[in-house]
């Protein structure tokens, strides 16, 4: 058989991206490179909306057979790391390496701003529902409210994984504009005189409570929520890592590298999965819409708590930190700082709102664990699950 | 959408904040505990605290400290302006 | 359908761990926060026994998915990197990375010492097998007296995967007791003479002679015993990196994160596997026991071929450096070191006691690749592991 | 049941390796040992040449069980990144985050000599088809021309995975030895007129464009050419971010630990391919010829293509760095630089060579792109291999 | 090997070439509009532009200047010849 | 446990030990061949060795040793006592 010119010419345009190059195509590679500008220029995220937004990229360049769904390609195997939830758990392995809980443990009441902030995902939930989601559904949206990337990852890919790229993009790109969304908000809802409060000097704490502090939560939270286990027990054992005081190869490791290399292969997995027929939806209209919503009452429920705590401590303690409850962190920290220098340049509050603001971190991840633990374990859906699992891994291409 | 989809979201954001504030207080009284059983102490202050690298090796703070003062005296500056941290013993 | 309070109370707390909460439970948490307790209080092998407790920790908080047996789970996936026998050449490229084996090229005679140290695996063996232990088990258990971890875990996940757990906790434990384990035996077994004898200083060694031979020991004993190449090569290539001057890059990665990694997977899939089925049976303290017995009588082997050699080279070797053929890099070491200076303040056996010392992990290298190539390749056991293997990737659920 | 004496040890010694040893190991033995030898005395690409001829030393110990087609084997596990090419992508992701396209970016016009020297590939195809290979094996063969070793892996593993090996090695060992490959054939070529050429210094790019070109280069290579995109996406996003200032955590990670981690895997895994069977074949002996001349013609290209220019250019540029479109970063240019500072010391060619070298890089990605749009999906070989891989999975043993 | 594999061979590797020409000539064009679009501007010329490092810890560039061209001076070398590049603030 | 498995293991523990010692000793005498193949040389004394860092950057041992007895001279210090080792040529 005899390959012609023409045979070899129309066989490479056929193969061309052109060839079945869609107007979805299109739309997804400028939501692409829009995520890729505002990382860039922007400074949004860049670490997770770079490699997300790049990751967007190649799966929309089509017939490059790197979407979450090719089987057999690139992304797909990075994918199957969100999949699995093996790839958040591991980004919280470094978070917990990286946070220091010494604020919060210094000032435990704070914990409760954490708690206030969570709220922001309740009113979202109910918020979706109205809209028409499903419980799930909505659960997986109100999350976004948590303002933490992995968690937000981590209960999509369980609860609603065909809404994990908007949520994600949803998640990461107000966690970026925390500074443009919290402070009308907090100045809206405190006076001028409470925001010059000026808090007590933080006690300093112990090494061993440090050490013991990781231990305990995980005890504490895993007996009552199972299944934050995953997440939460991996923040844990990176915060122990970092307060032990003997292994200073694994913590190096889990805050450097080990995260850096997770992070890679999630970003990428996360933008493999926005494709048009998955992000061209009403619903992710709609999932950004609820995202805003979420993280304006998320910051007004920590303010308002944040209040209430002012009265009960007779005003020792500054409203304007119940915002770092939404976590975000260190952003929405440094948010409380910068107005509360506005308001009084020698008032500085940073430290103090540290405090809320890792609790956050775990107020987020035990309301994960409450939808996990009401919605997660259903038997036949992980049926359906385990059935699905086994066709895509059988079915596994060798790609050539 | 049907109203007992609403009230179930209701029900479960109620209960969830609830769960989650039971929580957060548990650890609140976990960490008081803690806190309590293990208060923080200062460190004693040492008297002459070192960098433990050239220390190790041979060269204690004393050298630095003639070294930091001579280079300073020449220069004409505070001695809490640098720092000499890249010396080794052959 | 509506959702009452109460249904979704209940719902709630049946999902908690509480609900499922045995003894068993109770008391291996109580097992993990004591390893947790010995690595950063005792400093017991922190690098190991922390994440192994820690990942016992998780297993044992009920419902939370985090055994080595729950498919799906976060460490279900680091198990199999263990189960699959992945990890420990792993952990041994990096060890051959840190490894410098100059003092034994310098007097090559010292390998005896590594051997004769095995008599505690074989000793340890005979004994298991009076307990009723399998061979392969009684294998198992008494490779703990070549005093290394990853060898231990690779022997026992290919013989007795059911005694991974306590195996390998007690093989890192009893490392770490070497400083108090090892001095009364080598006391016992010495005249005050002998611990005064000065060793002559180490000749140095050729870069060349140094980079064979990794090379030639990759040769020899896996052409001997074939079983042994994944650990023996992958420790040997380590030490090629470091040796041959023009992989620079590779063995800083080796002895550095790559390890780290590994390490922190290792560890938490170990931990994984102690459930209170697997742990809490009268086998666990048979093993810690035959463990001991394995250190000292392997303490007490090495000894006694030092005794023999110090005859033999006319009084040149002192007896003290056998007990470092024990392996347990380089903490034997050290205390041939220290039992040698409590006698005389100026005998120097550092660097003589590392020759036997490093010998040490040939020598149980060796010894584990006699064992799999006596036990390791029977073709009914193949077979059956097959069809578990396949049932359990086919089976795979994802978690929801 | 009793062992004997005579039974445990004919056990044994029907398990060394020297049962089962043939001709075949001995050779490949000797062909391994070869390959160490050059990677490390004559510095031959050690990172990559010294783990592949080790991984072929293992491959070869018999029944060491550390082939790539020994299922359940550890260097089977990490020759799977290999055969479902995730491995050769996260080494160009490493490679971009290395590369600097400044100088290609200053003097576009020298990415025609990136894709002259791409001439090799073709002749070399044309005598693989001519000594009888089939058009597949020979477009894999002739992409040893490219000289560029994830490319040719990539490419080998996609349309010819049963000589892997051969084109591995001779990619490889070629591209160590441009330096005496390429210099008579360049000056064989210039006059020492054109050699004396000195060349403009090239102007400054701004960090806009440095940051826009991975992206532009993504989105139009991979739109036209989309079997590309797992190389090219990754080299063009390590180059992202490398260049975008804000990702430095990713740049530092994909450039150091992430590239060595995934070079030891893949040096290993492309090792363990190298088996009597496949390797000790006439096919072998005329992939190593053929690869001579692809680097032959291909630096013949770029000269003849850098002649051409220097013409057009009215003498401004010197075809001495026609040469270095080779790619083999970053010999190639090294080599240019020192033929033209031979004839005038004061010659400084390396900066402008830069540019073709960078530019051979992309020309050698596209003339892979262009085989796998006409050879990489047909859709018989696709259900071929799913069923391969169906059957490699589920018949996964676990080693014992 | 017939004779038509050996035609199919050439008409790929023509075809081939061809593209990877075209292909890279797009880029050629894409990099010229990219520069044309982004041109290079000089940044403006920082008066006393400081190592970053010693100067965000309170050292500038004239502190090093001073040592650097004492240290000359006991040398009796250019300052071009070393540089101090560890000096850090307590 | 019979009597059987206990001899068995007697077995196997002798013959496993003598192997080890078969291998080991097979180690040891190919190390002596390769120390015997390959003997250590040491390396020529080096006149004036300075660290390859510097010296390839333009700045010679000479330059490091004046500095350094400049040093030592002004701190009465015995010049084995400490190093430079970070002078970096601009
Ligand atoms: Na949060
Ligand atoms: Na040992
Ligand atoms: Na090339």
């Amino acid at each position: 058989m005899d390959l012609t010119f023409s045979d070899v010419i129309s066989k490479i345009l056929s193969t061309t991206g052109f060839s079945s190059l869609t107007g979805g195509h299109v739309v997804m590679i400028l939501v692409a490179c829009t995520l890729i500008y505002l990382a860039i220029w922007k400074k949004f995220e860049p670490l997770l909306l770079l490699p997300i937004g790049f990751g967007a990229l190649l799966a929309n360049l089509p017939m490059s057979m790197m979407t979450s769904t090719d089987e057999g390609g690139l992304l797909f195997f990075f994918y199957q790391g969100v999949k699995y939830e093996v790839l958040p758990p591991l980004i919280f392995l470094g978070v917990g390496a990286l946070t220091d809980f010494g604020p919060l443990l210094a000032n435990p009441v704070t914990l409760f701003l954490g708690a206030a902030a969570q709220v922001g995902v309740y009113t979202t939930l109910i918020g979706a529902v109205l809209l028409g989601f499903s419980l799930q559904e909505a659960s997986a949206i109100g999350i976004i409210g948590g303002a933490d990337g992995p968690t937000s990852i981590f209960i999509a890919s369980k609860l609603a994984p065909h809404l994990l790229a908007p949520i994600a993009v949803a998640a990461y790109s107000y966690m970026s504009l925390v500074p443009l969304i919290q402070p009308p908000i907090m100045r809206w809802l405190t006076t001028p005189e409470e925001r010059k409060i000026k808090m007590a000097q933080l006690k300093p704490i112990s090494q061993n409570v440090k050490i013991l502090f990781p231990i305990v939560v995980t005890i504490v939270c895993c007996l009552m929520l199972p299944g934050v286990a995953p997440l939460l027990g991996m923040l844990m054992l990176g915060n122990l890592f970092r307060e032990c005081g003997v292994t200073a190869r694994l913590h190096e490791t889990s805050e450097t590298h080990l995260i850096n290399i997770v992070t890679i292969l999630l970003a990428l997995a996360v933008g493999s999965s926005m494709t048009a027929e998955s992000f061209l939806k009403l619903e992710t209209i709609q999932i950004i819409i609820l995202g805003l919503m979420a993280f304006c009452v998320a910051t007004a429920g920590g303010m308002l708590f944040g209040k209430i705590l002012c009265k009960i401590s007779g005003g020792k303690i500054n409203p304007l930190i119940g915002s770092a409850g939404v976590s975000a962190v260190p952003m929405a920290a440094r948010v409380s700082q910068k107005v509360g220098s506005e308001e009084d340049p020698s008032n500085f509050l940073l430290m103090h709102a540290m405090g809320p603001n890792v609790a956050g971190v775990i107020g987020s991840a035990v309301a994960a664990g409450v939808f996990i633990s009401l919605f997660g374990g259903s038997e036949p859906a992980t049926t359906h699950a385990a059935i699905d699992a086994t066709t895509q891994i059988v079915n596994l291409p060798v790609m050539d | 959408m049907d109203a007992s989809q609403l009230i179930n979201s209701i029900v479960v954001s109620v209960i969830a904040l609830s769960v989650i504030f039971l929580v957060l207080t548990i650890l609140i009284f976990t960490i008081k505990i803690l806190v309590f059983l293990s208060p923080y102490k200062a460190p004693p202050p040492a008297a002459v605290k070192t960098p433990p690298g050239p220390a190790a090796r041979g060269l204690d703070g004393t050298h630095i400290a003639i070294i930091t003062s001579t280079m300073a005296t020449y220069l004409g500056k505070s001695q809490n302006e640098f720092q000499i941290s890249n010396i080794k013993q052959l």
